[in-house]
């Protein structure tokens, strides 16, 4: 396999392609309302009505407008149906015909939601078919690890993600290149990569979405990280909970390794590279490295303290590279296009693009991939459209180590740094909007519980610690607290956020400390008036 | 403070892969996957996700055969069952339903459903009905945020989903016995 | 062999380089609370009573795991860091039921001298109070849950000194148990040598010997420094 | 100077902290010249005064009884003390605690163990309602000092009682603040 394997192989997917494409959307979102049954019943209509020849339906992966779905595209330049049911299908099949209008809602790809979009990591997503590797290759794909391998050192593959300003996309915006040079420079007999896809945080569906729609982005990624850093051996790391995820992974991994791209002598280079999937059961402290590692041991996922880091000693003690889907998702295209491309997106300390999943109380839900540094208004408000009904009161970023931001901090733009002065994160991508009828001292009993069921109980400030903030919490919500009450939350706060062993502990009060400063008086209307109302629908 | 001792009903000796009928094609196929991974001890995840998925749950004996055959000492291999949520060590109903619990699907009122089909089934979230019918789960964000909320009945996902639709559902399971 | 220089409240001192700053401390007469390290087995750093400032980091870090560095300024004193000690104190006596009048270990017990000297004089928190087992079905021994920290030095002395790995930890959170074997009653656990050395490691009334009334299990933890110093040494006077 | 208004209750404990400071013997007599105990186990008042200058609470809370003692003890007394472990902890009386709600604990213990003579005692009215749950009593009100110690030797209660004559801040230090 070399360059002009790859492009012919380009050429002859592209070749085969029919006049009149339909994509349908394939990933989890629409195919829990019916995206498989509506794919299905385009395939019958096209058949029935003779079109075969012509016309094709082709399953992608997400186009982003989950509320929307599913969603069907005509290509070229044709329209875009929303909420398509499967009885529909045959008019739209017949409207491509001359048969007249179909009687399905049409929607439009020229909304803010789409138009302001500025997709690097997502471009594949909804275009190309996940489950063919040649589909990716026709994109592009896996050019990028050719040049790497037979173009670049490993020194220049570095100097090229570190030049480009990439943070790492899992929550904390640690820069890429410096933990690549990390390990690149450990001198040891094995390293591995390892891809985080441990995606816990409630209301974070970025990277299942990747996964679903590009798994071959995520294993470019990896392979050209592998080079750089010198690791033959991959593993990635996926939650249980993605099962189509999983499924596609596997198809992917087993057509590169088909193919050679991954494997051995890749690309007739003596680079070689092996990656195998590990699911994970069920425990969102595996998503902090620490635990994930000891997970991939097969041993419970409970964190150590760092030093010694993964890039020094990681997986069975040897140095480790572990970065998330989103991140290995951008380093193809970095490579490819050069890393001042990539800078030039952005802002000075936030480089790149970021992609978030807008749910909660929100007109459109779904998957944007927008600069870094877009204001928060432009997100919620012209992609989002707003509220339905309502007013936006607050939006959640950063799932359980977040915090919620309040409407009178909109016009923040979105980068690292913004965000943790207004007391959240960035965190790996899930924004969930809130409006009125959302009590926040509700939605940080909500946070505090998931993360003291989720506490891997090793460490004493965050097993005993997030047990009694919620406690104390509940005492507030029932109307049983006092002003001493909110005293030790909040030094109880304080101390769990210092003094926890991993992130989980150190980032679980957030939510509760963010509320106290944004929103102290609907702590306090709980102690002067009794209960709160539980956030309602 | 009870004086009791806390432990399972059964016990067997360590090391014991007792029980196993040698025609049981289940265990000709863990066997396949623990030679997959070289009976390597840090395998011992994904052949419990395998043993779950052939048995249904984990019982102690299933449990025992692993760590033997694996050479990973008993309490350990227990530990790790323990700590991860998917894994179960009792058996599970003929139909689930698993509510999601993510942040979307919270202020989307998914706490009402759980609520409804609690009160349905008189059982809390993590049991099974008494009859062995239906088994109520909630789920950490199973990432269908953009359709909150999300239910997955019997493994499909389904969005949107409001108490009455589930309660509905959840009724033809308990009804029809099929 | 390289040695460090360095500052601990105030205090100059050396150590060598492969030193913990809470080893250093120790062989310099200051004192860091503890209560998952136990000399002999790993450092795990979960007790989180040793953190300590270092000059220049943001962050507190735990002594027992943190090693030594040249021109380190570490401050064990702080009123903060005896503030968050006082709190994790308060918080283990109010997670599990811990009766000092009614305990085995009551004039012997870490987590008790742990209160005196940070300055407890309560829990400002609320009893947890969880439901706990008490497991009499080992000849010699016993284990009550009620008394348990988690602080896991008796799987780390199973496991690490012993060799057995009879005890393990079963659920996550405040959930999670000290188990031994499958989850069998101890009395039942074959993996398990009746060593007693877990009866020594445990620092509170947890794992005691049975037919021991209140106030009457005194634990002797040099034993076990002494069995992995000889093992590793080859020296068998301390 | 005025004579000291001191008060001493017992709710859920043994006694042994009264019992314990009974143990102060000789120092008794010197605290008799400065000190009026105006309502405890030891004297007759059945109604708490006002105006109490110093409080020591025994025992844990464990009625509806209870609570509204300390309460009123709030109300009336310039410092509240815990005195003792089932005060500071629950200690014994709480370590019903973990067994669940009073209802079937009282259920299994009256009615149902064979050597019991299967009714429960007193009418709806007669007897305090147990609570579900023991606490200690700065669970229910503000508590100003802790003495802990089951019982606190007399030596420590004599320690404290100087503190408090000598209006130094009530904080014991060291073995002190020995529980058990």
């Amino acid at each position: 396999m070399d360059l002009n394997d790859l492009l012919e192989i380009a050429e002859k997917e592209n070749a085969s392609a029919k006049p009149i494409r339909l994509r349908c959307c394939t990933a989890a979102g629409c195919l829990s309302q019916q995206g498989d049954a509506v794919k299905n019943a385009l395939q019958q209509a096209v058949a029935d009505a003779d079109m075969s020849d012509r016309v094709e339906i082709v399953g992608v992966g997400c186009m982003g407008l989950c509320s929307a779905g599913p969603l069907v595209k005509i290509d070229p330049d044709g329209a875009l149906f929303e909420q398509v049911q499967p009885e529909q299908c045959a008019s739209i099949i017949a409207s491509l015909n001359g048969g007249g209008p179909a009687e399905a809602s049409v929607g439009s790809d020229d909304i803010p939601f789409f138009s302001k979009q500025h997709p690097i990591v997502l471009e594949n997503s909804g275009r190309i078919n996940p489950e063919r590797i040649e589909s990716y290759i026709a994109a592009g794909g896996y050019q990028a690890l050719f040049h790497s391998l037979r173009e670049m050192a490993p020194t220049d593959v570095v100097e090229e993600i570190s030049k480009s300003g990439l943070r790492g996309r899992g929550g904390a915006g640690f820069p890429t290149g410096l933990k690549w040079a990390t390990v690149a420079k450990m001198k040891a007999e094995r390293k591995y990569i390892v891809c985080n896809a441990d995606e816990g945080d409630p209301g974070a569906f970025m990277d299942r979405s990747v996964l679903e729609s590009d798994p071959h982005r995520v294993l470019e990624g990896m392979a050209i990280a592998a080079y750089a850093v010198g690791a033959t051996q991959g593993f990635v790391y996926v939650r249980g909970e993605y099962p189509l995820a999983i499924s596609r992974l596997k198809t992917a991994i087993q057509q590169a390794r088909r193919m050679g791209l991954l494997g051995t002598q890749i690309f007739e280079s003596p680079f070689d590279f092996r990656v195998d999937l590990r699911i994970g059961a069920g425990a969102f402290v595996c998503g902090e490295e620490t635990a994930l590692l000891r997970s991939i041991e097969g041993q419970r996922g409970t964190p150590r303290p760092r030093p010694p880091f993964p890039a020094q000693s990681g997986l069975w003690g040897y140095p480790t590279l572990i970065n998330n889907v989103e991140t290995f998702a951008n380093i193809a295209p970095i490579v490819s296009k050069g890393s001042e491309w990539f800078s030039a997106i952005g802002t000075e300390k936030s480089k790149g693009t970021k992609v978030f999943a807008l749910a909660g109380k929100i007109t459109n839900t779904g998957l944007i991939e927008v600069p870094m540094g877009t204001p928060l208004r432009t997100i919620v408000e012209e992609m989002g459209g707003g509220v339905p009904n309502g007013q936006v009161k607050a939006v959640q970023t950063g799932g359980p180590s977040g915090g919620c931001i309040p409407a009178a901090h909109l016009d923040t733009p979105v980068d690292y740094e913004s965000l943790a002065k207004l007391g959240s994160i960035m965190g790996s991508g899930g924004m969930i909007v809130m409006d009125q009828s959302d009590n926040m001292v509700g939605v940080a009993k909500f946070f505090m519980e998931f993360c003291m069921d989720e506490s891997c109980g090793k460490c004493v400030p965050c097993r005993a610690g997030t047990a009694q903030i919620h406690k104390i919490l509940t005492k507030v919500t029932d109307g049983r607290a006092t002003s001493a009450d909110l005293e030790n939350l909040r030094s109880l706060c304080e101390m769990v956020k210092s003094a926890s062993l991993c992130g989980l502990g150190q980032s679980a009060p957030n939510p509760v400390l963010s509320t106290l400063r944004y929103y102290p008086d609907e702590y306090q209307a709980c102690i002067d008036g009794g209960a709160a109302a539980e956030a309602s629908a | 403070m009870s004086s009791t001792v806390a432990a399972p009903s059964k016990t067997a000796p360590a090391g014991g892969a007792k029980g196993q009928p040698s025609g049981d094609n289940r265990y000709k196929m863990l066997e396949a996957t623990m030679k997959r991974h070289q009976y390597a001890a840090d395998s011992l995840i994904e052949v419990l996700h395998t043993a779950q998925e052939l048995f249904g749950f984990l019982e102690v004996d299933l449990l025992l055969h692993v760590a033997h055959s694996l050479r990973v000492p008993p309490s350990r291999v227990y530990g790790v069952a323990t700590f991860y949520h998917f894994f179960s060590l009792k058996p599970k109903g003929d139909h689930t339903v698993v509510i999601c619990m993510g942040t979307a699907c919270y202020v989307k009122g998914a706490s009402q459903v759980v609520a409804a089909i609690e009160a349905l089934g008189g059982i809390k979230a993590g049991e099974t009905t008494p009859d062995g019918r239906v088994s109520l789960m909630t789920a950490r964000c199973i990432g269908a945020c953009g359709i909150a909320p999300a239910v997955v009945l019997d493994g499909n996902i389904t969005g949107k989903q409001t108490a009455g639709a589930v309660v509905d559902h959840v009724k033809g399971w308990l009804g029809n016995g099929s | 062999m390289a040695v460090k220089t360095l500052t601990i409240d105030g205090k100059a001192i050396s150590a060598r380089e492969e030193q913990t700053i809470l080893q250093a401390a120790r062989e310099n007469g200051i004192t860091i609370p503890t209560l998952c390290q136990l000399n002999g087995t790993s450092n795990i750093g979960a007790c989180r009573l040793c953190l300590v400032e270092v000059a220049g980091v943001p962050k507190l870090l735990p002594a027992c795991v943190t090693l030594v560095g040249e021109g380190m300024q570490v401050s064990t004193d702080s009123e903060k860091i005896h503030e968050y000690r006082k709190m994790i104190v308060e918080l283990l006596f109010a997670e599990r039921n811990h009766v000092c009048a009614a305990c085995v270990e009551n004039g012997h017990c870490e987590l008790q001298d742990l209160a005196i000297s940070v300055g407890m004089d309560h829990s400002r928190y609320d009893y947890m109070n969880p439901k706990c087992a008490v497991d009499i079905t080992h000849k010699r021994y016993g284990i009550d849950h009620n008394r348990c920290v988690l602080c896991g030095r008796c799987v780390r002395v199973c496991d690490e000194i012993e060799g057995a790995h009879t005890w393990d930890f079963q659920g996550r959170g405040a959930n999670t148990r000290t188990i031994s074997d499958m989850f069998v009653p101890w009395g039942q656990a074959v993996s398990c040598t009746s060593c007693g050395k877990c009866v020594q490691a445990c620092p509170t009334g947890a794992i005691f010997r049975r037919g021991s009334t209140v106030a009457e299990m005194q634990k002797d933890r040099t034993r076990l420094d002494f069995i992995v110093t000889a093992r590793e040494k080859k020296q068998w006077i301390a | 100077m005025d004579r000291v208004r001191l008060a001493t209750i017992w709710l859920g404990g043994c006694s042994g902290c009264h019992m314990s400071f009974l143990d102060l013997d000789e120092f008794l007599i010197d605290l008799a010249d400065i000190v009026d105990v105006v309502y405890g186990p030891v004297v007759d008042p059945k109604e708490y005064p006002d105006n109490v200058d110093i409080c020591l609470i025994e025992g844990a809370v464990c009625s509806d009884e209870h609570i509204h003692h300390v309460k009123n003890i709030r109300a009336k007394t310039k410092v509240v003390v815990a005195f003792g472990d089932c005060a500071v902890t629950g200690n014994v009386p709480a370590m019903r605690n973990p067994l669940g709600k009073i209802a079937p604990i009282l259920q299994e213990i009256y009615c149902e163990r064979p050597e019991t003579h299967g009714q429960m005692p007193g009418e709806k009215g007669l007897m305090p309602v147990l609570l579900d749950t023991v606490v200690p009593v700065h669970q229910v009100i503000k508590v100003d000092a802790f003495l802990p110690g089951c019982p606190p030797p007399a030596s420590r209660i004599k320690e404290f009682v100087q503190l408090a004559l000598s209006g130094a801040e009530l904080k014991l230090q060291g073995s002190g603040l020995k529980p058990g």
